[in-house]
């Protein structure tokens, strides 16, 4: 299994599962577009790391998980949080720093988190999160719980300590637990295969850790959804983990304003033409949706979009005196009695 | 009552609650079949099953990071860091990720999880097996940090530390290891926070903790025994949360601060006990605020330079002594 | 003259070395082509091309690891690592490895290497990327630290570190990286370990550091506007060495000391440089020793929340009047 | 090249190499038996981390080092130490802690350093010294010196994250760098396979940075000195990192006074039987080299060792002052003016 894997016997997707995968593409697209323009404006603040081009991925991959699954995920992560089913609302607030905020503010664009909807976390530190959904997959494990954790992290993450850490462990305890590498090619501004010393910078370990060498084109949403139920499936079996590689692209840079001019324009412009979004929507065409079917989710989504930024621009800041809740469980930060 | 040696006080701790709740784990390198490098984990693994004793390989970011999975997602789990040291290798899983989560998630992540790790020198094991890394841990805002002198308060903080909601650093002090005495039976339990007198007096107040408390104490003796001034002990037991009363009560009473530490000199738990004091007790200090420490070197792993580097009671004695005089 | 930024500034020194010295090379992530994340390392690559200047993985273990290797080796490499808070993933290169090895091996080994990062918050980077983490390098034996607060500082440091035959940790204070102002053409040099009076006062001394220096010296000018006490600012640029001599002789003048951080509350630097006054300065004091600090807690994204947390020239100078208003 | 190399054509080695190969494997072994029973008498204090099985990796590679290439080690470095010609007195004076000592004390036996004899220095976490050894490989291509640095560690190390980041580092840099994993099968007290997710924990890796698997007998003082020729000529030339997995095993225990009893009796009486310095010892006298010349050696390995103790047992005790010198290069330890 080292290509598009398909949906079973070729068949095509289920069509209203098609549609959801569709929808969520969608959401995470307009949302973080509009993100973008409100960072320019100044509405946005701190920072803002964009996955635009990248959504097949978050997509296809949370369309194959149970609603008590885990989601671990990066800074990147306005898609996978979505896709999980966060409403926009508090992610947006969160964003741009108002009361009502997802983490109340205390965390920012690079850590999202709703536990309820078993998104555990983004994380801002390379590789960190590798570890720590091996974890939550052992929890599960023992647990009994069927539970399965999928954690989402870069190309250039293969190339840290953590990596060969959680992997090498996740392997021998047979924990249930998806790793998937997003490779956009990239790391902020430097391509990845100028660090590394292999070709596929997750594929080609994989053999290291005793795995399959798993590699979907990730902008294939129904590819994607497929290598996710697969090693979805195998991790909740007891089979253990799973390392998928998904070869895709962003469109934008790495974050806040940056324009990725580092990438030649032909790169760029072969890529937005493999736009995972505009091409699923010719793919459903074909396959029988109508136009209209889809032009309603587009503007079903934009106003879910404008309601969330009308929030947004509404709210109040958050209190002051919230800056020191919450260190510890008992609410609270006292270090001394 | 049963003898038990500090390192078996580990044991029966970690024991203790595994006992009493499913859903403490432990893993950590060597810990299962071998009992542990330093025997802390003893017994466990045929307690407990390899299910909920799990030895792992040489991977500490690993170890500390699925710590963390598993104690956001129901469990309460205990890492073992070998050798306080090698926080190095995983100081992001702890400054970074676990110390910090709870926070960022304003509330929604719980991280109630143990790193029991054995820390300080004496052992000749060289600098890179002996530091007391317990300020390093104390800096981090999110993390609590216990580091028990007794047999029985390591039992007792250590089952504080499991049934704790949030992350604790439990440092076992490696020249305690074989330190023995009587401990009751049954559930023993005791409140992070608290310090204790070890030992009471009326003309200094010596703030140890650790490995230094039986120091501290042999000189408190010393002097007492050669007509010197009255020392009053406080083993601080907790740095987080830090028991800022006891020190300041006692304080008030002496008009004299020392502390003992073993970490290197700049930036120890000492120097924050010296700083409150001197915000919030200064009326009350009648003298100069004196640290004694091991100096700001790393330890040596030569008997003779170790033992000229760590405070020793004799050291801490004559500080003391020429200090008051001095003063006086 | 020339106007430079303090981003610039941090190019200007590594190129002023880079230029005299064929063995100092530069190693990070997005260092070369790119200019750094930051543009502090912006026109070294074109200027001394890919083998002086190398971009790298995100490997923060093998970049400050081969950087020791090299400068056990006959070089003088410089490490960038993006943002301190990474540290945490290299922990045991600069505490362990870095800092120890002279010392272990009685100085067969010399580390003439720098590290340099961008450190601090204000930035609403959140948690994982706002840290100050200077006190940690602080309290490992065998590092040096500095801290540059202005544009000139920042060359001339840098130089002064990268000439030192010892590891130093370069903190390159976020909020500062827009600063501008006229630097000297040709070498600028400037000497570790020696602290700046930045503004003369009689009535108390404040001690700060990098990011938390302009807001000292505009609390010092808002008091001063007020009719309020005269501030004496000490900029120590270098913690390590530590310039005691500077703050000891400005207490003596002023007999009162305040500290400001930006690092959480529990033992940062300004625990240290009060400790000592307790210790050295005391009856130099005429009253409480306050130190102002972020609370312990980790740095919020929010803006709001942000502002709320780190010292800010209304903190400081609210809380120096309301201390010395209390003594008096 | 997977198995036992051997000598070119298959010819024998030179005979002046074999005999000092052999006296390297016995100065080790000499000296790390008296140090253990030092150890257990009390006279060597603090720890120790005996070789003693493994000669043959530290005699095969140091026999085809230049004089200033570089050797990294770990703190079971005793044999790496001897075999780059370092005299046994400044090591046994380390380890029983008088004056006259290798690093004057400060460092131990986890610790040992010649810098005069290319010992870059023994590293106690494990782990740390593959980044290390790869900048000392980067320096010594940045200067064109071409010096080759030789970095052993154990199997265990092989999955930790520094491991890992060396490794790609290296090949990208194609840095004059040569891994070399002395796999004993046994972390400190656990068996490597339990906790490992493939079969040979370094050469089942090697592919994961684009190098080839390189398997070596490493109780074969010949074979390992072949495959160290290769990989250092390899390096040398400019074709960059290799990955050796030298099979072996300890004797003994991990450390101190561990008797190693987690071990099975037949595995130990196996590998027991591979002895290193006895079947060379017999391929020598195979080979035509008399037993009378070989006796020779041994006694002469033997003297010195007995010299070395007597040096230690007469020498006086440090002087406490020096526990404050050379942290920093001015030769003190003031962090203040
Ligand atoms: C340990 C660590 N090193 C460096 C960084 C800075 N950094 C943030 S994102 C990034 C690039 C990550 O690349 P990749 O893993 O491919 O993910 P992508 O951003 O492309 O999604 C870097 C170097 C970091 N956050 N953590
Ligand atoms: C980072 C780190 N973790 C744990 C240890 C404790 N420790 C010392 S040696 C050792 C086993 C190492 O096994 P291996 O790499 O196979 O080397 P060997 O001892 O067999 O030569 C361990 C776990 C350490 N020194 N450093
Ligand atoms: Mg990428
Ligand atoms: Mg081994």
């Amino acid at each position: 299994m080292t290509t598009n894997a398909r949906p079973r016997d070729g068949a095509t997707l289920d069509r209203d599962l098609g549609l959801s995968l569709y929808r969520t593409m969608l959401e995470c697209r307009l949302f973080e577009q509009r993100t973008h323009e409100l960072f320019l404006a100044g509405l946005v603040r701190g920072t803002t790391h964009l996955g635009i081009g990248q959504e097949a991925v978050a997509a296809g991959f949370a369309g194959a998980m149970r609603d008590d699954d885990y989601t671990f995920c990066t800074y990147r992560g306005h898609n996978h949080t979505l896709a999980r089913g966060v409403p926009m609302t508090p992610i947006l607030l969160e964003l741009v720093g108002k009361q009502g905020a997802l983490m109340g503010g205390k965390g920012g664009s690079m850590h999202l988190t709703s536990v309820e909807h078993g998104v555990m976390g983004s994380y801002a530190i390379v590789g960190a999160h590798l570890p720590i959904a091996l974890g939550a997959a052992w929890s599960a494990q023992y647990r009994k719980s069927g539970q399965v954790a999928v954690c989402f992290f870069g190309d250039g993450t293969t190339n840290i300590g953590s990596f060969h850490e959680a992997l090498n462990m996740a392997a021998v305890w047979k924990a249930p637990v998806v790793f998937v590498c997003e490779n956009n090619q990239y790391m902020e501004y430097t391509p990845i295969r100028s660090v590394t010393a292999v070709d596929r910078p997750a594929a080609d370990r994989a053999a290291a850790y005793g795995l399959e060498a798993l590699v979907v084109d990730g902008n294939d949403v129904e590819a994607v959804h497929e290598m996710a139920r697969l090693t979805i499936e195998r991790a909740r079996r007891g089979d253990g983990p799973s390392l998928v590689e998904a070869v895709t692209y962003r469109h934008g840079g790495h974050s806040r304003a940056d324009p990725g001019k580092y990438r030649p324009d032909e790169e760029v412009k072969a890529w937005l033409a493999r736009d995972p979004i505009t091409t699923y929507r010719a793919r459903l065409g074909a396959a029988g949706v109508s136009s209209q079917e889809l032009d309603d989710i587009e503007t079903e989504v934009k106003s879910a979009v404008a309601e969330a930024e009308r929030v947004a621009r509404e709210a109040p800041d958050p209190d002051p005196a919230t800056a020191t809740t919450q260190l510890w469980a008992d609410g609270g930060s006292s270090w001394r009695n | 009552m049963a003898e038990l040696t500090y390192r078996q006080a580990v044991a029966r701790g970690i024991g203790q609650e595994m006992e009493r709740d499913p859903n403490v784990v432990i893993l950590g390198e060597d810990i299962g079949a071998a009992g542990g490098v330093f025997k802390t984990t003893e017994g466990l693994l045929d307690r407990f099953g390899p299910d909920r004793v799990r030895d792992t390989p040489i991977s500490e970011q690993a170890i500390i990071g699925a710590a963390m999975g598993a104690a956001m997602t129901g469990l309460r789990p205990i890492a073992e860091l070998m050798f306080s040291d090698f926080f190095g290798v995983a100081w992001d899983m702890v400054a970074n990720q676990i110390a910090k989560t709870r926070y960022m998630t304003d509330g929604q992540v719980s991280l109630p999880l143990v790193i029991h790790t054995a820390n300080g020198g004496g052992l000749r094991f060289g600098a890179q097996h002996s530091q007391s890394i317990e300020n390093w841990a104390m800096a981090i805002p999110g993390l609590k940090v216990v580091a028990p002198s007794t047999v029985h308060d390591m039992v007792g903080l250590m089952a504080a530390a499991i049934r704790d909601p949030d992350p604790v650093i439990v440092c076992e002090h490696k020249t305690l290891l074989a330190e023995k005495a009587d401990v009751a039976d049954g559930e023993i339990l005791e409140e992070l926070g608290k310090a204790r007198v070890a030992r009471e007096g009326t003309d200094a107040t010596v703030v140890a903790l650790a490995g230094m408390v039986p120091r501290a104490l042999a000189a408190a003796e010393q002097l007492a025994a050669d007509g010197g001034p009255s020392i009053e002990v406080i083993d601080l037991r907790s740095l987080v949360p830090l028991d800022v009363a006891a020190v300041l009560a006692s304080v008030e009473k002496t008009t004299r601060l020392f502390t003992v530490e073993e970490n290197p000199r700049l930036c120890g738990w000492g120097a924050e006990v010296v700083s409150i004091i001197a915000e919030e007790g200064i009326y009350s200090l009648d003298g100069p605020v004196v640290r004694i420490t091991t100096p700001h070197v790393p330890l040596a792993a030569n008997p003779v330079l170790e033992d000229a580097q760590m405070p020793s009671a004799d050291r801490i004695a004559a500080t003391v002594r020429a200090t008051l005089e001095n003063a006086a």
